[in-house]
Order: C-alpha cells, then structure tokens, then sequence
C-alpha cells in the first residue's frame, strides 16, 4: 500500500478514514465490517468498489467521510505515538541528504514509532532494503506488526536489538545511517561498521538537545568521518482571511465599518467532513486576501547532525 | 537482500562533478580525460587524473597538474573565550614579508614549485604578531590563508542534494529560487516513490524534474509540460542519469495540451531522396511520440501533480486537475507567497480538495566546532512556500 | 549621577500587577486590598497579602490565603542521555493511589491543609515505577506534578515587555498580534526618546501607544488619532503610569481630522441651573481641549510617525505624513504583510522617502538547562511585518 | 544631537549624509568646509540653514545627497566597526526586556564600537545614565572620543578598564547590566555587585556561541539570579517586485510571454541619489505586486541570555 498506488479500495485494504485536517483514523476493509463514528455509521461493503479519494454517505444519510489511500505522510499524522514522531519537514530533508531512492540500503536506529520507517521504505523500494534496530521490546514489536499489515516485510526488516551494547551486526552494507538515540556517540563506531567503504557513506543523527550533538560530532570526528554539518529545519503554516481594508475617509466621514473576520473559511474547514449542508457564501467583494502564519507552531524538532565517510582508499 | 548498487564508487569519464573549493566556492565540471579543469586561483589540473578516483575525498593539486589525497585535520580546541584578546593591535605591518614576496610565493604556488602548506608556513613565521596570537586566533588565520592559498577540492556527486545546493547558491534564478529543504518537501507531500506516475509542470529549467527521475525505477513516469515548442529541462544533464532513468521522462507543449492527434499520413514520392526519407521517418517518430505522450496525458488518473510555473498557478492547475487520480497529491511550487494565495483560495473554496496547506519551509545550518558552536552568520532569506492538497475523486455515476 | 528611582520596588495597592503561575499561565490582577485574588486551581490569596511585597520572588500560597516567600530551586542535573530507558513501560497502574484519594489531596491543598511538597511526595512514595526511572525521568515527572499541584506564584510587574508578552500570549488580537520583539523594534526604528513628539495611529486598544508613553518623559509628547468618538485605549490602563505620564497623551477622533474650531459661544441663561453650569463648563472644557489637539496636530513637525491601523495602510499615511517633519521616521506595523504591500510599493515611489523597508521579525526562545539545551518546542508562528521608511523634508520655497 | 531631535541644520552640527541605502557618512557641518564625492562638491554652507531631511545638489549641479538628522540607527549603519556590534533587531529586544526607560542606570561591558551605547543614551536620557566599559584601550579612546563629539557625556560615562579582573567599582546602582564579552560566566559576580538590590535587577549576555550560553547561564544560576532565560533575535527583509502572471491560456494559444523583471524599483532604488534623472516610468497594469525575502540574510548575531535579580529582602 505504501509504495504502491491502488485506484479502487479491495476488500482487506488499509484505508485512511478522513473526518478533517486533524482528525483521521485507518481502518482494515472487512466484509460487512463498519465503523462508527459521531458523523454515523460508514458500512465497509460500501466501501469496497470505491476509487480512493472518494466520499461516503453514512448509513443513514446523516454524515460522511472520505476514503483516502494511505501515505507515509498520512500514517505520520495517525500513527500511533510510541515516542516522538519523525515529521514531514525532518523526513523529507534527512531522505535528501542521505540521497535516498530505490535501490538503497539503510538503517534506521530506533525504530520509534516507524514514522520515518514508513518513509524511508516508500522511498527506497522496490529494490533497496531498510533494517531498523528499537532496543525497546514492546514498541519493536508494535512496529513489526505494522510492517506486516502494511505489506513491508519484502523491504523492511526489524530487529529488537541493543545495537550500543550490540552493533548493528551488520558490515559494510548500508548506503546510509539514520540515529534517533539518547546517546547516539555511542553508535558511531557502529554505524562506520555498517557502511559500506567502496563508496561515500552517509550518516544522520537526530537530536533536540546542543549537548548531543556536540558529542555526536566528537565522536564522528574521531571516527574519521568527515563534512560533519548540523542543520534544522522547520515549517511555518500559513492561514488566509478575506478582510476589508476600507479606506481612513471612512472614518474621517465619521462611518461605521465593520472589521469583522470573514468566518466562510473557518465553516469551509468545519464542512470537511461531518453533517451535510451549504457551504457557498461569497466573499463581500471590498475584502482583501491577508495571510498570517497559524499562530502556534513547532519551535523545534532535533538537530540534525551529518556526515559522510568517504571510501576506504581512493584508488 | 543487498540492492543493487546505485551510487558511484569513483568518478567516470564523461561524468559531471561538483568541485568543491577551499573557498567554498564550487563549480560543475564534466570530467573529459583529454580537459584540463581549472579552479581559477585554486590551480588547475588534469581530469583524467579524477577519473577512478573517489567522490567525497580532499585532493591537493601538485605540480604539473597531477592530484593526490590530501589528509583533513580534525577538529581543532582553539577556546573562543580568547577571542577577543585585549594587547592584539590589528597591524597590517607585522607582516614582514613584502606583498612582492607575497605574489612571488603565490606565482610559485600555481606553478606548482611550493606547496600552499609551505606559503602558510612562511607567512606565520614572518607575521611579528602570529606568537602574541591567541590559539583562537592562530586557528583561524590559518584557517583563512589555507582558504586563500590551499589548491586542494573535493569532488562530489552531481546528487539532487549537491546539485540543488549548487544552483541555489550561484544561480538560484535558474531554478526559481527553490531551496533544497523545500525541493524535499515537494517530493515528501507528492508521495513520489519508484513506479509513480506523475504530472509535472517545471519552469526552472527541470530542477523539480530531475528530484523526481530521481525517485524514480522500472514503472516510474513523469509527464512535462513546457511552454515553447521545446522543453527546457538543463539541470537534468548534470544529473549524470542513465538513459533508463532519462527515458522515464516525457513531455509535451502546452500548445499541444488540446491537440488532435490525426494518423501520420505523409506519403514521399516515389523517387524519394535519401534525406527526404529520413525527414519522413524523423517526422513519423515525432508523429508516434507526440501521440504516445498525448494517449498518456489523456488516460489521466496521474499519481501527483507537482507545479513550479512562471504562469498564473491558479490557471495552470486548473487545466491539469482534471488528470489527477482521487485521493492523489496537488503540490505547488513558488518563491513568493502572493503568486499562490489566488490559488490558495481557489482550492479551499473547491469541494474537490482536503487539507489545503500554505507553508513556508525554514533550514538553518549550524557551525559545529568545540566551544565555537552557533548558527552560520549568513544564511539564504528564504526557500519559497509549497501549496498542497489532496485531490478527490469525482463522485461516481454508477450508483 | 545616580537617576530618579523608577522601577516599583514592591507592590502597591492599586497596582496591576501579573500573576505568573506554575503551569506558566498568567493573568493580570488589580490589587485592592480588600480583594481576594484567585488563581484557580492553584488556590486564592488576599490581595493585601501582597501589598508591600517585592515583585520577581516566587510566593506560595498558605492556609487562609496568606502568602510566604518560597525558595527556588536551581538548575538540576538530570541527564538527557537517560531519557529514554529501555526498561520502563508507561503504565498508569504503577500509581498505588486511587483517583479519590488524589483528589481528596488535591481539595485538602486548595484548603491550604497540605502543602504541595507533601502531595508530590506522597505521589511519589504510592508511584511503583519511580525508582526505576532515571534521574532525567524522575526530575521531569516532579516538574509536571509541581506545574499541577503548586500553588506559587510570581508578580511580574506591568512592564512594556511583560504586558506585550501577556497580551500577545493570552489575547494577541487586542493589540493586533504584535510581538514584543516587533514593538520593540519600532521604538528604535521611531527612534522614540524622552521629549519626542509623536504622532500615533493605534488600533490595537493602545499596545503600540502605552510603549511609546513609557519611553516619555518630561517634554515628551503622543497624539493619537483614532476611529470613533472616544479612544479605545484600554491596554494603559495596566501599565501603572503615573498621571504625569498618562498628560502626555491626546487623542483625537479621525471624524476631527478636517474640523474647524470656533470660538466658543456658548452663554447661558440667567437663571441658569447648576447642572447647566456644569454642562457648560465641561463642553468648554472640551472645547479647549479639542483645540489644543487640533493646534498641536497642525503644528506639524512631529517627531515620528507610528501607525498600526486595521484601516488601508496608505489611506492613513497619506492623510498624516503632512504633519510629520523631515529626517523622521514614518513606522507601520500589521500581522500581514499584504496589507502593507500597497503602502510599500506608494512609499518606494514616492519622492519623499528615503530607505523604505519591510522586515519581519523572528524571535526565538530556548530552554537553557546544564544537558537539555534547545529551543523551545512550540513558538508563535509569527510577530508581524513592519514597513519603515525616512521621510524627507519638502523642497524649501525660499532659496 | 542624539537625544534631542532639531529642525534646522547650524554651524557645529552633525549630519548624516545620505548617498543611498547602503552608503552613509557623518560630517560635521563647518564655515566654508566641503565634502567631496563622486557625485560632486557639497558646500557646507549650503548645508547651514536647511531643514534635515533636505536634499541639497552639488555645487556644479551635478549631483544631490541627502542630510539626515544623526539618531542611534543611523549611527549603527555608519559607525566604525572596532568590533563586531550589535544590530537594530538586539538592540531593541534588550533595550525592551532590560525595560530601558528615561532615567535608568545602565551598565554595559565591552563598549565594543559604541553602537549599542548610543542607543542605550538615547533612549535613558535625559536622567538615566550608562557606565560603559571597554578594556581595550585604543576602543575606549576611539568612543570617549565620540561621546565628547556627540554630546553624550552627560549621560555616558565611559572608563578604559578590565572588569574581569577589577570589576565594575560601583555596588548597587544599576538597573540593568549588559554584558558584551568573551567570557561573560567571570563578570557575573561584579555585575551581582553593580546591580540594585532594592528593586528587580536586570541583566542580559550576548554571546555568539551556545557553549559560551551555556556556562553564563550556570552562572547566573549560582549567583543566584532568578528566571534565566535565552533567546535570538532576527530580522527578514523583504524586497517587492511586479511582474507578470499571465494565464497558462496564453502558452496553450502558442503565445510568447515577456516574464521580464520589471526594473522600476532598482532603478528608483539607485536615483536615491546620485545623477540627476527621470525616474516615473509606469509599471505595465498586467502585473502582479511580488515579495519574496532579500536572498541573502544575517542568519545569526548572537544568543541572548537574560536573567532577574530579585530585591534582597522581601519585606
């Protein structure tokens, strides 16, 4: 599903249950299965024969919901939080560092709550291969079950491992190294282990902490690896209001103006999903177009720390 | 289990590559084995001596043109809080050398006769206030005179990453402005993986392309739409692809987005010239491809449609919607937010998009040095903004 | 040498004063002393307890409201590399204590009958897991349960940065999403000093104006001009100023912009009653305020013009920038900058202003702790846009 | 001149001469003096008598400069650089978090190039006063000298001395200390000393590295400073520029496009000053208004820690 678009949903498919921008679940398409929600009930044969992007009515006409093909960047949003989550900005820029695309060979340590996996996997298929090590028990195996669900046994393998105490139990075999531990120096010398030395081998450690990352790049220092550069990155959300910007004549003319916030974007939102009913007010035609950054956002993820490991002799 | 390998070990002959300066300066060259390729005041040297070499190394340019791998020095432990030394008085004359000398060390040093550890060398031991010089500030003004003098580089892979990098740095007009953080959030929201089709419009000359090829393996696809009669997609030559991955890409004018495509019915007159029938051949495979990249465009349902356009974005997706598959990405491309808010406003109206986004990507390098760690001084201003949504499906007839 | 003391000392009563609490939330509070002052959750204390006290300590609330000084506790130690320990499963069965008993605390707290310390060492004790956790874990769980469970508190007082910071944090559409970090920024681009007169546009309920009066000081001189009949200038009155600054505002209605004074004419009958006295000398009053303003206005030569309006951005420019002088600085803020594109484009056009810019501001906080360095995890997306410009003196007529 | 706006220009004066937005120098105004640049000879009498603000043309007409009213902005734009100083955006969100106001005593360390004394100056008089210390000599000179040339002497005292070793020689006068130095963790004791105990005490370190953050803010916690806190503070500038957006219609009907950057505004940028021009041409009405951040920006000044010093004694 994940590295592989379906037009129609079958029965057994995982389908991405969307009710509005924050709010959306999967579910396993069963035979006569269903799902409640407060928009109604939604009946999975209903379901099935649908092309994916489609909406649904509830069984009794009272709500509806869309039926949206699973993603990375979707199971990111409703994925179960084990740990902190990799996110899209993080994802996306690691990947091109890293220099992803199918054939890769990589390794991902910990496993967390597979955000990234799920990622690196769509990425790197059909032909590269992700060994991901989570040296906690219960959350490798939570992981290991969703890998199965998901039809990512051919291109992920998990491990509930300690790869500090460890290692990777790998040599020479990865294209790239993604660390997301507490003490991620510790790995280094694992991680050289792991890459393959005939060509430029690429590590990231991710931290939120300075203090971590002015260790990790001792230790990736030490161990010979070279270009070690730091980045982050975030986004900023945007929101649009249509306002009207009248002119100061108005209130030297001793007019009342009305500043209110046009509210037909936030009802547009609201209408995503849930009780049926119209939608298309017009903008008054005085109103300006303004955007904003959304008021609260993420100030920070991790650090993320780079470096690559050239090959072992230059010929 | 292990993949079939994909990165260059050492660098080919006909390659493109990234020549990373001392300066950090950087340029693209094409390794030719008969080229010699020159760095400007860094020296030049032969490419052939590049050839079999391997990406990610320091080189050192020696006499005659020759190159040999240069060993990097490690971190230093030179302490900030000395920075700012109280007896130092800035003295142009502490040097003692004269600026003929200078010039006479540095016509030597392209020649090849001395080596740029050697010039460093002398410029310390005749600099009167290099000893009253704290180890701070010893490190970093060898630091500068090695970015001034060292005739070393590195070679590096012509990556998207590297590649995007360069561009936005020396060109970033070329490639609208896109900054390698946001270029990777397009590829993230446009889910593009191994066998995806995809429909793309790239007025920055095929930087957003060449990320997608990229991505892309056996049963992969993207379709280009160009204004003009042809395509101009430059970035991908640097990209050094295989003709596999460069025959994944199709693309048509924007001339021919409504165009009938009638059978090829030229005929040649019996005593033909031999040009003449290559002209009809030449023609009749333009027929063929132009009607293969039509028939599709035209069966649609597309897995993404990424846009980085010159033109209004609002009338560019709305000619391309319609060739969008259901519960696919829409994700758009600019440098300035006012050129996607008319189209921003446009999809959240529409009831055929979920979860409309505006967002502006944000990257921040840092320098990371014992006891000297802080963000870089200058950075880029901005990495443009990404417009996204999630296409629906056409609500079905049949029920 | 040794300056006028300005700072408040301790609380006063009358005073506003800001109540920071344990869960980092905040309000602003009149202090009366008949008052009792409620925190919520956190529990009530009277407000004359606090008259008298110092601002910045931390006090905790004790039984029948009293309130004592309470010692903080400085940087811990716990290790950041321990945060994530394989061993521990979250587990809300670990806590031996019942939900009732909890809450039975929890009431007995409020009633001031247990401390805060004895609940979280109690919670402790009855957690099971606790001493498995590491030391990273056990130091952030005490902290989630003191944000809970203490009942402190700190008076911060009613400064330009402190009450920006409420504002923007807890009503940011009061004062029209400015962010400290950009209020600050147009004093210095107004280049607001202690005997400037300037001419102000303030929107947002008198933020932008009760920073530009705390920089006044004898001399100084902010005529605001506002929509409607009387100002909204309500953010002043939390400052705490003194009526000799509270003097050096005016304000006049837009509607007064054009108005022509007349003599005041008004006479009374002779058997006039009080209350028409009365009436008459306020109108009078009025009347020569009114006049005053409007003299002062048309003087001209302000000192600086700062406009932060939900007006058109130009509109109001073009109508004030006559009364303001040469070589000063003409200063408008809003959350959008589309709103002061226009305005931008007007300004570079025009003859009269030199280095016209538009800057947003970005601002960035960190948890400074010895291990657990890094930014804050959530932020503001935004502070808003200021557009600046130099305004230039018109062509003199006389030479 | 600095904390006291005047309207008309006299003997004595300083000016800002005005060249274009990156190209500023001072002069002081004199009898029969001149300044010579590429745009001409600008007499100094023609200077005398003129409103700030004003643009005056060069003696042959062949050019014009602007005369602009000295204030700390400026005086940042076109101070000598000694040091590395501190920008507008620092400026003003210490000036603000230290609640500089007319009639506080201020202690700074290093004085650096004095941009940010200027300020301070400005924005304290006419009853506060700034002890500022430099403990390079030939720095120290450098400002005294231009506290004497500006005026400030009443409200700036500066003195050439190592505070590191000597302190600052004052006990429980300062409302706020800024601290500016290599080693800021060895002032924090002396700066304990200077500052009032009778009131909340503020204090602010600006130091470019996080390791430097890192020890000040362990020291400040020993002292027994109170709510430390470490921020950052930039600016982005924005430039506009119109251009066309025609409709894809316009490709699709095989028409050429003209996506040429309207040069108006760097023209009208570069008539600042200089050759005397025209300089109205009208924009075409098919285009669209533009911003888009200016490419290259500060990406860093310096971390600012700050922390309170609560009274002595709560009564």
């Amino acid at each position: 599903m994940f590295h592989q678009y379906k037009t129609f949903i079958e029965n057994g498919d995982l389908v991405v249950i969307y009710l509005n921008y924050d709010s959306m679940l999967t579910v396993r398409v069963a035979t006569d299965g269903s799902l409640n929600n407060k928009y109604g009930t939604f009946r999975h044969n209903d379901m099935i024969g649908q092309k994916y992007g489609s909406k649904i009515q509830s069984q009794y006409g009272k709500g509806f919901v869309y039926l949206l093909h699973p993603t990375p960047a979707l199971w990111t949003q409703v994925v179960p939080h084990r740990t902190q989550i990799l996110y899209l900005p993080d994802i996306s820029f690691i990947s091109s560092y890293l220099d992803l695309r199918p054939g890769k060979v990589v390794i991902e340590s910990g496993t967390g709550s597979g955000s990234f996996s799920h990622s690196i996997a769509r990425t790197i298929a059909p032909t590269g291969h992700l060994h991901t090590f989570e040296y906690h028990e219960i959350r490798a195996e939570k992981a290991r079950k969703e890998f199965v669900e998901h039809n990512l046994t051919d291109i992920v393998t998990i491990e509930h491992r300690d790869v500090l105490a460890n290692g990777f139990g790998v040599t020479g075999i990865a294209d790239a190294v993604f660390l997301d531990l507490p003490a991620p120096w510790d790995a280094v010398a694992s991680a050289k282990e792991a890459l393959r030395r005939d060509t430029v081998g690429r590590i990231c450690s991710f931290s939120p902490c300075i203090e971590q990352v002015q260790r990790t790049a001792l230790a990736l220092d030490e161990h010979g690896f070279a270009d070690i550069r730091m980045y982050e990155c975030l986004v900023r959300d945007y929101e649009i209001r249509s306002l009207p910007l009248p002119s100061i004549d108005e209130a030297i003319d001793g007019q009342k103006v009305n500043f209110k916030l046009n509210k037909n974007d936030r009802k547009k939102r609201k209408l995503e999903s849930g009780a049926n009913s119209l939608t298309s007010q017009e903008d008054g035609n005085s109103e300006v177009m303004l955007s904003k950054p959304v008021d609260n956002a993420r100030g920070h993820t991790s650090y993320l720390t780079f470096a690559i490991l050239a090959p072992a002799a230059a010929s | 289990m292990i993949a079939e390998r994909l990165d260059p070990a050492v660098v080919k002959s006909g390659d493109h590559v990234i020549i990373r300066m001392p300066s950090t300066n950087a340029k693209i060259v094409c390794i030719k084995p008969d080229n010699m390729v020159s760095l400007g005041k860094f020296g030049s040297f032969k490419a052939s001596e590049l050839i079999g070499k391997a990406f990610g190394h320091t080189y050192e340019i020696e006499k005659g043109g020759s190159i040999a791998t240069h060993t990097l020095a490690g971190f230093d432990n030179a302490d900030i809080t000395e920075a700012n030394n109280q007896g130092i008085v800035d003295n142009p004359l502490s040097q003692k050398m004269t600026f003929e000398e200078i010039e006479h060390l540095k016509t030597m040093s392209l020649a090849g006769d001395v080596s740029a550890k050697e010039i460093i060398q002398s410029l310390t031991e005749n600099n009167e206030a290099f000893d009253k010089k704290t180890e701070f500030s010893k490190s970093k003004y060898i630091l500068r005179k090695q970015r001034k003098f060292m005739k070393s580089f590195v070679p590096l892979e012509t990556s998207v990453f590297n590649v995007c990098g360069y561009f936005f740095e020396f060109n970033p007009g070329k490639i609208r402005g896109i900054r390698i953080d946001t270029l990777s959030q397009v590829l993230s929201l446009a889910n593009v993986y191994s066998c995806a089709r995809i429909l793309a419009v790239d007025d920055g000359q095929g930087m957003v392309i060449s990320a997608l090829l990229s991505r892309m393996a056996e049963g992969g696809q993207v379709l280009g739409i160009h204004d003009g009669d042809v395509s101009n997609y430059d970035v991908i030559r640097y990209m050094n692809f295989s003709p596999a991955t460069k025959s994944r890409l199709q693309s048509l004018s924007w001339s021919k987005l409504h165009h009938n495509v009638e059978p090829f019915t030229e005929h040649l007159p019996e005593n033909a010239s031999a040009d003449d029938m290559a002209g009809r051949e030449r023609r009749m495979r333009g027929h063929a491809k132009l009607s293969e990249t039509l028939d599709n465009l035209r069966r649609g349902e597309f897995d993404a449609l990424v846009v980085s356009t010159n033109y209004n974005a609002k009338s560019v997706v709305e000619k391309l919607i319609p060739y969008l598959g259901g519960s696919r990405m829409l994700v758009i491309y600019d440098q300035s937010k006012e050129a996607l808010l008319e189209a921003f406003d446009w999809l959240r109206k529409s009831q055929s998009f979920l979860n409309v986004q505006l967002t502006e990507s944000w990257l921040r390098e840092y320098q990371v040095l014992p006891g000297r760690t802080h963000p870089t001084m200058t950075t880029s201003g901005g990495g443009g903004f990404i417009l996204s949504a999630i296409h629906l499906a056409p609500a079905q007839q049949d029920c």
